[in-house]
C-alpha cells in the first residue's frame, strides 16, 4: 500500500491544495508541502520495508480484470532514487513558489500532481497503467506552460503536449499489441518479460515504446518541443520539465527495453547510439549559438539526455551506471541553472544574453552560484554529472571507440557553451539589464539543496550506485541473454 | 413481473403525446418535467427490464436496453440544456420522439422499424432544429431536410433491393450472397453512413451543432449514433464476411478520420469544431467495426458511452455560451466560469483521449481492437487521427485559461450546472476506475 | 410475375430514384427540390410493391405505405419550411442558403 | 579511528595537506563571517602557507626514505569493478608538493600586499579562487588514482579561467580565460580518454596498478594511451602546438601568472608524464615525437620571447620554452633531469614575475616591456631580485640553478641525440639573450623618472614582497645544489656528458648575454630593434596599413634576426616556421599579433562558427514546423469542401453513394 500512497498523497495534496486554497489561498502551500512530506514518509516507509531480492516491494490490486488491467506497483533502487527525486522537486518548487500570488492553489496543486503523475511513471509496472500515467504527467505540466508561462505560452503548451501525446500513441499502441498478444489479455509486464514476445514482434514494439521515451527525453531530432517549453514554462515548471519529465523518459529506456524486449534492444541499440551520438553533438552545437539563457540550458539538456541514450544503448555495466548517474545530476544541475536564470529573469526581465552581465559584481551570491552549476553542467570531477560522463565513456570504449570520443568532443564542446553561458551572465559589465538584488533567503534554500545534491553524489556516490546496481544487472544479463 | 422490453418505449411515446398534447396551454416548466418524468421513467424501466422480447421487428436484448438508456441519458441532457428564454414548448415533445426513435433504433431487427426509427429521429431532429427560427437553424433544417431526404431514399432503396432479392425484411436478409443484395447493402451503407455522419454523407453534422440549438446537436451527436451503430452491429454478423460491408464501411471509416480531423484543425467556433470532430469519431467507430475484431462490440458500445458525457459536457457549456463560443470569445473561462471551464476542459481532454478523462480508456478500447485485429493499417490511421485530433482540442482547452479573458453574459443554469457536473463525475469516475463501464458493456453485446 | 417484369419494374423504380436524386442535385428553387424528393422516394415505393408481388408478401406494401406517411411528413415540414425561409431568403435559390460553411 | 567506513591512520593526514587549501576556498569563497579585509588577507596567509606545513613534514620524511605511499580514501564499486579512491606519497610527489607549497606560499605571501586595495568581494574571490586552485594543485600531485588525478587537473583548469578572467570588466580578459580553457579542456579529454582506458586495462584506478598494467597492455592498446597521455600533457603544458592559450592568459593577474601559468599548473603537463614515464619510455615513437615536440617548443619559445615587448608575455614565452626543455627530457628518458628543472624553473619563473609584478605596479605602462626601465633606480631589491631569476633563466653557468638544472637536461639529450642537444643549445642561446634584454632594458634609467616623484613610491616593499623575493631570489642562485639530491631522490643519478658538451652548454647563456648587449647597445640593432618595434606597434594597431620600406638599419636588424637560422644545421629543420613566427609574432605583414600562434585557435573559432551558425536556429525544428504549415494548408483547402449548399452536400453524397455501389458491384464480380 506505501506505493499507492506514493501516487496518490501527491494526487490528493494537490486536490486538497485547491480546496484549502478556495477558503485561504495561503493553505494551498502548506497543504501541498504536508502531502508531499507524507509522501516523503512513505518512501521511508518503503525503504525501512524494504525486502530482500530484486524488488524492494510489489503491489499488486485488481483495477479492471475484464479489460485485463489490473494495479502492479513494484520498486527497486531506480524507482526509489526516481521517486525520490520527484518529491525532493515537487517539495523545492512549492517552496520556490512560497510567494506566489498568480492563482497559487492551483500553482501548488499542478506541482503536485506533476509529482504524482511521474511517480506513477516510475512505480507502474502494469503497462496499461503505465501508459495511463505517462500520459496523465502531460496534462499539470501543460496547464504549468499555459497558465503561468511567459511570452508565447499557449503555443509551447500546445506544441509540448502534440509531440508528447503523439509519441505517446507509440507506447499506447504497442502496449495494447501486448496485451493482445498473450493466451489472455494480460499487460503485468512481469508476466509479459517471463512470457517472452517473438524476436520480430519485439523490434516494432520497441520502436513504439522508443518513440514515446525518446521524444520525452528528448533526443534529436525530436526535441523540438524542449526548447520552446523551458523557454515558456515558469520556474517551477522549467524545473519540473528538466527534472522531472526528461527523466521519466530516460527512466522508461533504462527499463522498459531490456525488460519486455530484450532481443529487440539487441538489434535496434546501435541505432539508439548513433542517435545519441548525433544528439550530443547536436545539441551541445546548437547550445554554442544560444542568445536566450533559457534555451541555451534546454539544449544542454538535450546534448546530456543524449548521452543518457548513448549509457543505455551501450548495454555494458558502466555505460548504464553513468546513464543513471547522469539521470541523476542532471535533474541538479539543469533544475539549479532554471532556478538561477528564473531569478535573474524575475529581476531584470530579459533572458537575453547579450543584455545581461555583470552579476559577479552587483550579486555575488548569483555568481557563485552560476559558477558552481555551470561546472557541472561542464562535468567538472567532484560534481555527479562527471562521474556520470565518465562511466558512460567508459563503458563506450568497451563497446565503440567512436561514441567514446564524440562523448569526449561533447565534453570540450561543453566548454564551449558553458562558458558562453556563465561569463555573458557574471562577467562583463551590463548591458541593459542590471541585476541588483542577489538570491533570496527563499531561492537560496532550494540552490543550497540542489548544491548539496551535486557535490554530494560526486564525492560519495556509493548510494546512488548501489541502488541502481541491480537494474543495471538485470539490464545487463537480459541483453547477455538475447545475444545471440 | 415478466416484462417484454417494450416498456421503456411505450413510456417515451407516451410521454411525448402527453407532452405534446399539454404544449399548448401548459406551462414550459409543467411539459419539462412531464419529459423529464417520462425519460427518467423509461431509463429505470430499461436498467430495470429483464425480459427479452423477441419479434420479427424489435428485439428487446441488453443491447437494446443498453442504447434506450443512453438515449435517455442523453435526451435529459438535451432538455436540461434547452433555453429556457427561447425554446418553443414543443421542444420537450419533438426531444422525447427523438428519444423513442433512436431507441427503437437500437431495438431494430426488420427493416421497418430500422427506417420508422431512422425516420423518427431524422422529423423531430429537423423539427427540432429550426425551433429557434433564426436564419442559420432554418438553413441547418432545411439542409438536413434534403439531404435528409435523399438519405432516406438511399436507405429504403437499399432495403427494397434486399426485399427484392430475398424476400425478407429482417436482417437475416442481407446474409444472401446475391448480387442485388450487395448492391443494396451498398445503399444502406449509404444511408446508415448520413445518419452516421461519415464522410462524404457527413455535410450536415458541422451545420446541427453550429447553427441548431445544442440540445439538437445532443441529440443527432449521441442519440441517434447510439441507435445507428447498434443497428451496425447488428447488421455486422448477418453481411458476408468479405463483401461490400467491411470494405466501404473502412473506406468511409478512413475518409471520415481524416476529413473530420483536418476539417477541426483550425475552426475558431466551439460546436463547428465539435461537429468535426464527431465525424472522426464516427470515423474511429467505424474502424473497429471494419476491423471485424473479436470484441467489436464492446469497444464500439464503450466508445459510444465514454464519448457521450464529453460531448454533453462540451455543448453544455457551449449552450451557456451561446453565440460566443469561440476561440476569441472562450478566452480565460476557466477564470470567469471556473465550473463551465473546468469542466470544459475536462471534456476537451477526454474527446483528445488524455487520461484521467474517460476519454483515455476510448482510445484505449479503439486501438486494442484495432491491435486485436491485426489491422496495423486502420490502426495506423487511428493514430494519425488521434494525434492531429491532439491539436485543436488542445487549442481551445489553452484558450480557456488564457488570461485577457472576456466577459461573459450569464453563469449556468442549475440545470445546465447539473449536466456539467454529471458529465464531469462521470468523465473522472470512469475516467480513474473504468471497470465498471466495461462489464455494463460486456453484459450489453447484442 | 414474370422476370422480365420484374426486372423492368425494378430498373424503372431505380429510374426513379436516380431522376428524384437528379431533380435535387440540378434544380436550385427549393420547390422543385422537394417535389424532386417525393419522386426520388417513389422509386423505393414501387420497389418495394414489386418485390412484394414477386415474393407473395405483403411486407411490401406495408412498407409502401410507410413510405407514403414519411414523404407526407417530409412534404409537410418541408413546406413549412418553405414558407419560413421566404421572409429570410430568396426561396427561388436554395444555393443562397450557404451562411453555414467551412 | 573509523568515520563513515573509513580507517583513519596517521596517514590520512596527508589529507590536510589540500584540505587546509581547500578550508581557506570554503571560508572566503562562502564568507559566514563577514570577514573584513584584514581578516581575509589574514586567512589567505593561513590557507596559502598552511598546506605548507604538513606537506614539510611528510615530505622530509620522504626524503629520508620513509615515505608514506599509499592511502586509501574510500571504496566504490561500480558493479565488479572497484574504484579505490586514494593519495600517495612517493618521492615524486613529495617533491613536486613540497615545491608547490613553496611557491604557493610565496606568491600568495606577495599577493596579500600587491592586491592592496582591491575591493574586498574581488580580494575574497582572488585569494578563494587561488586557495582553490592551490587544493586543486596539491590534489593532482599527490594523486594515488586516476579519478583524484584527474579532479585535481579539472581544478586546475576551472581555476585558471576564473583566475585569468579575474577582471571581470576586461574583455581581453574574459576572452583569454575562455580561450585557455577550452584549450586545455581538449588536453583534458584526452587524459580522460586514456585515464579511462588504463581504467578499463587494469580494472582499478590506483596508480599503483594503473602503471604497470598500462605497461603490459596489449593489442596496439599501450601506444594509443600513451599518446593520449602526451596530448593532454602537450596542451596542459602550453607546448607547441596548442601552446597560444598562454601568452593570452597573461590578461590575468600578476600573481596568477606566477603560479599558475609559469610555475605550477603549466607545468603539470609535464609532472604527469614523469608520473606515468614508464608507459612512456615503453613507446618509443611517442618518446620521440614528446621529445620533438619539446625541443620545437623550447626553441620557439625562446625565439618568440625575445621579440617580446610585453614583460608578461616574454615571461610566458619564456615559461613555453622551459617547459619544453622539460618535455625533451621526458622524451629522452629523464624524467628525473625534468623534475629537477621543474623545481628549479619554479622558483626562478615565480621570481621573474613576482619581481617584474612589483616593478611594474602602478605603471602607467602597464606590462610593457619599457615600464621595467629605471628599476635600478626605483626598486633596487626587486631590480636584483629579478636579475637573479634572470641569470637563473638565462643559465649562467654555475653559479645559478637553472644552469645546473639544464645541464642535467642537456647532458640526458646529448646521450640520446645530439640534433635535439644541439636545438636545445640554441634555445639556450635565445634564452639567455632575452632574459637579458629584459634586465639590460630594467637597468636602463627611466627617462620619466626625473619629474615623478609618484615613482619613488616604495611602500610595497614591504616584508611581504621582499620576503618571497629574497627567499626566490636566493633560491633561483643556490637551487644548483638542489639538482643532484632531487635526482638520487628519484632513483637517477646526473648523466655524465662529454666535457665540450658542457662547454658548449655554459658558453651558450654567454653568447646569449652578448647578443642582447649587442642588440641594446649597437646603436644600428638597437635602433633596427626599435623601428621593428614601431612598425610592430603601429601594424598592430591598423592591420591594413602599409608601411614605408623599412629603412637599411632595420633592415639589417631584421635580417640579423633572421640569420639565426642559419646557425646551426638542425635548426633549419625547424628555421621556416621560426621566421615565419617570428614576423608573425611582431606583426609583420598580416599585422596580427601572434598571427602564428592565433592560427589554430582562429580557425578553430571560425570553424566552430561556421558549424554552429547554421545551427542558431535549429534546422530541425524548422522542418517539423513547415510540416505543420503544410497541415494547415491541407487544412485550408479542405475547408473550402463544405460549400454550404445543400445542392452540394447532396453531390457528395450521391458521389459516395456510387462509390459505395461500385465497390459491391466489383467485389461482387465473380
Amino acid at each position: 500500500m506505501a506505493l499507492i500512497a506514493l501516487i496518490l498523497l501527491p494526487f490528493l495534496g494537490g486536490i486538497f491544495a485547491l480546496i484549502a486554497g478556495k477558503a485561504e489561498p495561503t493553505a494551498a502551500r502548506i497543504v501541498a508541502v504536508v502531502f508531499l512530506f507524507c509522501g516523503v514518509l512513505a518512501l521511508a516507509w518503503t525503504y525501512q520495508h524494504a525486502e530482500a531480492g530484486r524488488w524492494m516491494m510489489m503491489t499488486r490490486e485488481p483495477w479492471a480484470p475484464a479489460m485485463g488491467m489490473s494495479i502492479i506497483l513494484a520498486i527497486d533502487g531506480l524507482s526509489f532514487i526516481m521517486v525520490a527525486l520527484s518529491l525532493a522537486l515537487g517539495l523545492l518548487t512549492v517552496v520556490l513558489s512560497w510567494n506566489a500570488t498568480d492563482r497559487a492553489p492551483l500553482l501548488h496543486a499542478t506541482l503536485c500532481w506533476t509529482v504524482a503523475a511521474s511517480n506513477g511513471v516510475f512505480l507502474a509496472f502494469d503497462l496499461v497503467l503505465l501508459a495511463f500515467f505517462w500520459e496523465l504527467m502531460l496534462v499539470p505540466s501543460f496547464l504549468l506552460i499555459a497558465i503561468w508561462g511567459h511570452g508565447d505560452r499557449e503555443a509551447a503548451a500546445i506544441k509540448f503536449l502534440i509531440y508528447n501525446a503523439i509519441a505517446g500513441l507509440g507506447l499506447l499502441a504497442a502496449v495494447f499489441w501486448i496485451g493482445a498478444s498473450g493466451p489472455t489479455v494480460s499487460f503485468d509486464a512481469f508476466e509479459v518479460a517471463e512470457r517472452g514476445l517473438p524476436p520480430t514482434a519485439q523490434i516494432w514494439l520497441l520502436l513504439g515504446f522508443a518513440l514515446a521515451f525518446m521524444v520525452k527525453l528528448p533526443v534529436p531530432p525530436f526535441h523540438a518541443w524542449l526548447p520552446d517549453a523551458h523557454t515558456q514554462a515558469p520556474t517551477v515548471g522549467s524545473i519540473l520539465l528538466a527534472g522531472l519529465l526528461l527523466k521519466t523518459g530516460a527512466y522508461g529506456l533504462f527499463r522498459f527495453p531490456t525488460l519486455l524486449f530484450p532481443q529487440g534492444m539487441e538489434v535496434l541499440a546501435p541505432y539508439g547510439l548513433i542517435l545519441g551520438a548525433f544528439g550530443t553533438i547536436y545539441g551541445a552545437l546548437v547550445a554554442c549559438g544560444q542568445t536566450d539563457a533559457k534555451r541555451l540550458v534546454a539544449y544542454t539538456s538535450v546534448a546530456h539526455m543524449s548521452v543518457v541514450l548513448m549509457g543505455i544503448c551501450g548495454g555494458v555495466h558502466f555505460s548504464l551506471m553513468g546513464a543513471g548517474i547522469i539521470m541523476v545530476a542532471h535533474a541538479f544541475s539543469a533544475s539549479a541553472l532554471f532556478l538561477l536564470i528564473g531569478a535573474v529573469y524575475d529581476r531584470v526581465h530579459t533572458r537575453d544574453l547579450r543584455e545581461l552581465g555583470g552579476l559577479q559584481r552587483s550579486a555575488p551570491r548569483f555568481a557563485a552560484a552560476f559558477a558552481l552549476f555551470f561546472s557541472a553542467t561542464l562535468a567538472m570531477p567532484g560534481t555527479a554529472n562527471f562521474l556520470g560522463e565518465a562511466l558512460v565513456i567508459t563503458g563506450m570504449f568497451q563497446v565503440n571507440w567512436l561514441y567514446a570520443s564524440i562523448t569526449l568532443v561533447s565534453l570540450v564542446v561543453s566548454v564551449v557553451y558553458g562558458t558562453r553561458l556563465f561569463q555573458r551572465i557574471v562577467f562583463g559589465t551590463p548591458r541593459k539589464a542590471q541585476v541588483t538584488v542577489d538570491l533570496s533567503f527563499r531561492e537560496l534554500g532550494p540552490v543550497v539543496v540542489l548544491a548539496i545534491g551535486t557535490l554530494l553524489f560526486g564525492v560519495l556516490p556509493q548510494f546512488l550506485m548501489t541502488g541502481l546496481d541491480p537494474a543495471v544487472n538485470s539490464a545487463v544479463e537480459a541483453l547477455r541473454a538475447a545475444t545471440p | 413481473m415478466a416484462t417484454m422490453g417494450l416498456e421503456p418505449l411505450a413510456v417515451l411515446g407516451l410521454a411525448a403525446v402527453i407532452a405534446m398534447a399539454i404544449s399548448p396551454r401548459a406551462s414550459d416548466g409543467t411539459t419539462r418535467s412531464i419529459a423529464a418524468l417520462g425519460l427518467i421513467a423509461a431509463l429505470i424501466l430499461a436498467a430495470g427490464s429483464q425480459g427479452a422480447l423477441t419479434s420479427a421487428l424489435l428485439t428487446g436484448d441488453a443491447a437494446a436496453r443498453f442504447g434506450t438508456g443512453l438515449c435517455c441519458l442523453s435526451g435529459l441532457a438535451a432538455l436540461a440544456i434547452l433555453r429556457p428564454a427561447s425554446a418553443p414548448r414543443e421542444a420537450p415533445a419533438l426531444i422525447l420522439l427523438a428519444t423513442l426513435g433512436a431507441s427503437v433504433l437500437s431495438g431494430a431487427a426488420h427493416a421497418a422499424t430500422l427506417f420508422v426509427g431512422l425516420e423518427l429521429v431524422t422529423l423531430a431532429l429537423i423539427a427540432l432544429t429550426v425551433l429557434p427560427r433564426s436564419a442559420p437553424a432554418l438553413e441547418a433544417g432545411y439542409k438536413l431536410l434534403i439531404l435528409g431526404g435523399i438519405g432516406a431514399a438511399t436507405l429504403l432503396m437499399g432495403l427494397a433491393f434486399a426485399f427484392a432479392a430475398t424476400g425478407e425484411l429482417t436482417f437475416a436478409a442481407w446474409s444472401s450472397t446475391d448480387r442485388l443484395v450487395a448492391l443494396g447493402a451498398a445503399l444502406l451503407l449509404a444511408g446508415l453512413a448520413f445518419k452516421f455522419s461519415l464522410v462524404p454523407f457527413h455535410m450536415w453534422t458541422p451545420d446541427i451543432f453550429s447553427g441548431a440549438p445544442a440540445a439538437a446537436a445532443i441529440v443527432a451527436g449521441v442519440a441517434s449514433k447510439v441507435g445507428v451503430a447498434i443497428v451496425l452491429l447488428r447488421l455486422q454478423p448477418q453481411m458476408p464476411a468479405t463483401g461490400i460491408w467491411q470494405t466501404g464501411l473502412a473506406a468511409l471509416g478512413i475518409a471520415s478520420v481524416v476529413l473530420g480531423n483536418l476539417q477541426a484543425l483550425r475552426q475558431p467556433s466551439l460546436p463547428r469544431m465539435l461537429g468535426f470532430s464527431s465525424i472522426a469519431h464516427s470515423g474511429y467507430l467505424a474502424l473497429i467495426l471494419a476491423s471485424g475484431a473479436a470484441d467489436t462490440a464492446q469497444a464500439v458500445l464503450f466508445y459510444i458511452a465514454t464519448y457521450a458525457p464529453a460531448l454533453f459536457a462540451a455543448l453544455a457549456a457551449a449552450a451557456i455560451l451561446d453565440r460566443d463560443a469561440n476561440l476569441t470569445g472562450l478566452r480565460g473561462l476557466v477564470w470567469a466560469q471556473p465550473l463551465t471551464g473546468a469542466v470544459l476542459t475536462l471534456a476537451l481532454l477526454s474527446l483528445a483521449g488524455l487520461p484521467l478523462a474517460v476519454g483515455f480508456w476510448a482510445k484505449f478500447q479503439l486501438f486494442s481492437a484495432l491491435a486485436q485485429a491485426g489491422t496495423y493499417g486502420l490502426l495506423a490511421v487511428a493514430i494519425l487521427g488521434s494525434a492531429a485530433g491532439l491539436y485543436f482540442y488542445l487549442r481551445f482547452t489553452v484558450t480557456l485559461f488564457r488570461r485577457d479573458g472576456v466577459d461573459f453574459p450569464r453563469p449556468p443554469h442549475w440545470q445546465e450546472a447539473a449536466v456539467l457536473l454529471a458529465a464531469a463525475a462521470t468523465i473522472v469516475g470512469l475516467g480513474v476506475y473504468p471497470g465498471p463501464l466495461y462489464a455494463l458493456v460486456t453484459a450489453s453485446l447484442p | 410475375m414474370t422476370e422480365d417484369s420484374f426486372t423492368a419494374l425494378m430498373l424503372l423504380s431505380t429510374a426513379l430514384f436516380v431522376v428524384g436524386l437528379f431533380g435535387v442535385l440540378a434544380r436550385r428553387s427549393i420547390l422543385i427540390q422537394l417535389l424532386s424528393l417525393e419522386v426520388a422516394l417513389a422509386g423505393p415505393s414501387l420497389a418495394f410493391i414489386t418485390a412484394g408481388a414477386r415474393h407473395a408478401d405483403a411486407g411490401g406494401q406495408a412498407m409502401f405505405v410507410m413510405i407514403l406517411i414519411l414523404a407526407a411528413a417530409e412534404v409537410a415540414l418541408g413546406l413549412a419550411l418553405y414558407l419560413r425561409l421566404r421572409r429570410t431568403a430568396d426561396g427561388t435559390d436554395s444555393d443562397s442558403l450557404s451562411s453555414l460553411r467551412h | 579511528m573509523e568515520v563513515f567506513g573509513l580507517v583513519l591512520t596517521y596517514n590520512h593526514l596527508l589529507l590536510t595537506i589540500p584540505s587546509i587549501a581547500l578550508a581557506g576556498f570554503v571560508m572566503l569563497g562562502l564568507d559566514p563571517f563577514r570577514l573584513r579585509d584584514f581578516e581575509v588577507r589574514a586567512l589567505a596567509l593561513i590557507g596559502g602557507v598552511g598546506p605548507l606545513i604538513p606537506m614539510l613534514v611528510f615530505a622530509n620524511a620522504c626524503f629520508h626514505g620513509q615515505c608514506t605511499g599509499m592511502v586509501p580514501i574510500f571504496t566504490l564499486k561500480v558493479g565488479e569493478s572497484t574504484v579505490a579512491l586514494a593519495l600517495q606519497m612517493d618521492p615524486l610527489a613529495a617533491l613536486v608538493g613540497l615545491t608547490v607549497c613553496v611557491i604557493g606560499a610565496a606568491v600568495i605571501l606577495f599577493s596579500v600586499a600587491y592586491m592592496q586595495g582591491t575591493a574586498l568581494p574581488d580580494l575574497r574571490r582572488f585569494f578563494a579562487l587561488m586557495h582553490l586552485f592551490l587544493a586543486g594543485m596539491l590534489t593532482m600531485v599527490l594523486a594515488g588514482d586516476s579519478i583524484v588525478l584527474f579532479l585535481g587537473w579539472e581544478l586546475m583548469g576551472l581555476c585558471s579561467y576564473l583566475l585569468i578572467a579575474y577582471n571581470t570588466t576586461s574583455a581581453e580578459a574574459i576572452r583569454a580565460g575562455r580561450k585557455a580553457f577550452i584549450m586545455t579542456r581538449v588536453a583534458d579529454a584526452f587524459l580522460l580518454a586514456a585515464l579511462l582506458l588504463l581504467f578499463l586495462e587494469a580494472n582499478s584506478v590506483r596508480l599503483d596498478h594503473l602503471i604497470p598494467a598500462g605497461v603490459a597492455a596489449q593489442d596496439g592498446m599501450r601506444p594509443i594511451i600513451a599518446a593520449l597521455l602526451l596530448g593532454g600533457a602537450i596542451g596542459k603544458s602550453a607546448q607547441v602546438p596548442m601552446h597560444t592559450w598562454l601568452p593570452s592568459a597573461m590578461a590575468g593577474p600578476t600573481p596568477v601568472s606566477a603560479l599558475l601559468h609559469s610555475a605550477t599548473m603549466v607545468a603539470a603537463g609535464a609532472v604527469l608524464l614523469m608520473r606515468f614515464s614508464p608507459i612512456i619510455q615503453a613507446e618509443p615513437v611517442v618518446m620521440a615525437i614528446g621529445a620533438g615536440l619539446g625541443a620545437l617548443t623550447a626553441i620557439f619559445g625562446a625565439a618568440a620571447a625575445l621579440f617580446q615587448q610585453d614583460i608578461k608575455r616574454l615571461l610566458a614565452y619564456s615559461s613555453i620554452s622551459q617547459i619544453g626543455y622539460m618535455m625533451l627530457a621526458i622524451g629522452v628518458g629523464a624524467p628525473e633531469a625534468a623534475a629537477a628543472h621543474f623545481v628549479v624553473h619554479a622558483i626562478f619563473k615565480s621570481l621573474l614575475f613576482l619581481s617584474a609584478g612589483h616593478i611594474t605596479h602602478h605603471s602607467p605602462r602597464g606590462t610593457d616591456i619599457m615600464a621595467m626601465r629605471g628599476a635600478s633606480q626605483r626598486n633596487p631589491l626587486a631590480f636584483l631580485a629579478f636579475s637573479a631569476g634572470a641569470a637563473s633563466l638565462a643559465g649562467l653557468p654555475v653559479i645559478t640553478g637553472g644552469w645546473w638544472s639544464k645541464e642535467a637536461m642537456l647532458g640526458a639529450v646529448w646521450g640520446v641525440e645530439p640534433a635535439l642537444w644541439t636545438v636545445a643549445v640554441l634555445a639556450a642561446v635565445l634564452t639567455a639573450a632575452y632574459a637579458t634584454r629584459a634586465v639590460l632594458i630594467a637597468a636602463m634609467p627611466d627617462p620619466g623618472s626625473h619629474d615623478g616623484h609618484a615613482d619613488h613610491d616604495d611602500s610595497h616593499d614591504t616584508g611581504y614582497t621582499l620576503v618571497p623575493l629574497a627567499f626566490l631570489g636566493f633560491g633561483a642562485l643556490l637551487a644548483g645544489g638542489l639538482v643532484e639530491p632531487i635526482m638520487h631522490l628519484l632513483g637517477a643519478h646526473v648523466p655524465h656528458a662529454p666535457l665540450f658538451t658542457i662547454l658548449v652548454a655554459s658558453i651558450a647563456p654567454l653568447v646569449g648575454v652578448a647578443i642582447a648587449f649587442a642588440l641594446a647597445y649597437v646603436p644600428a640593432l638597437a635602433n633596427g630593434l626599435q623601428r621593428a618595434r614601431d612598425i610592430a606597434r603601429r601594424t598592430r594597431r591598423r592591420p591594413r596599413r602599409q608601411d614605408k620600406p623599412a629603412g637599411f638599419w632595420v633592415r639589417i636588424a631584421l635580417a640579423f634576426s633572421r640569420g639565426l637560422r642559419i646557425d646551426t644545421l638542425y635548426q633549419i629543420v625547424f628555421v621556416w616556421p621560426f621566421v615565419k613566427l617570428v614576423r608573425w609574432l611582431n606583426g609583420y605583414g598580416r599585422g596580427v599579433a601572434d598571427p602564428a600562434g592565433n592560427l589554430p585557435a582562429m580557425a578553430a573559432l571560425r570553424l566552430q562558427r561556421a558549424i554552429t551558425a547554421p545551427f542558431a536556429p535549429d534546422w530541425i525544428d524548422r522542418t517539423w514546423t513547415a510540416f505543420g504549415g503544410r497541415i494547415l494548408a491541407l487544412w485550408a483547402a479542405l475547408r473550402r469542401l463544405q460549400t454550404g449548399r445543400a445542392r452540394d452536400h447532396g453531390l457528395y453524397m450521391a458521389a459516395g453513394t456510387a462509390g459505395l455501389l461500385l465497390l459491391a458491384w466489383g467485389l461482387t464480380w465473380h
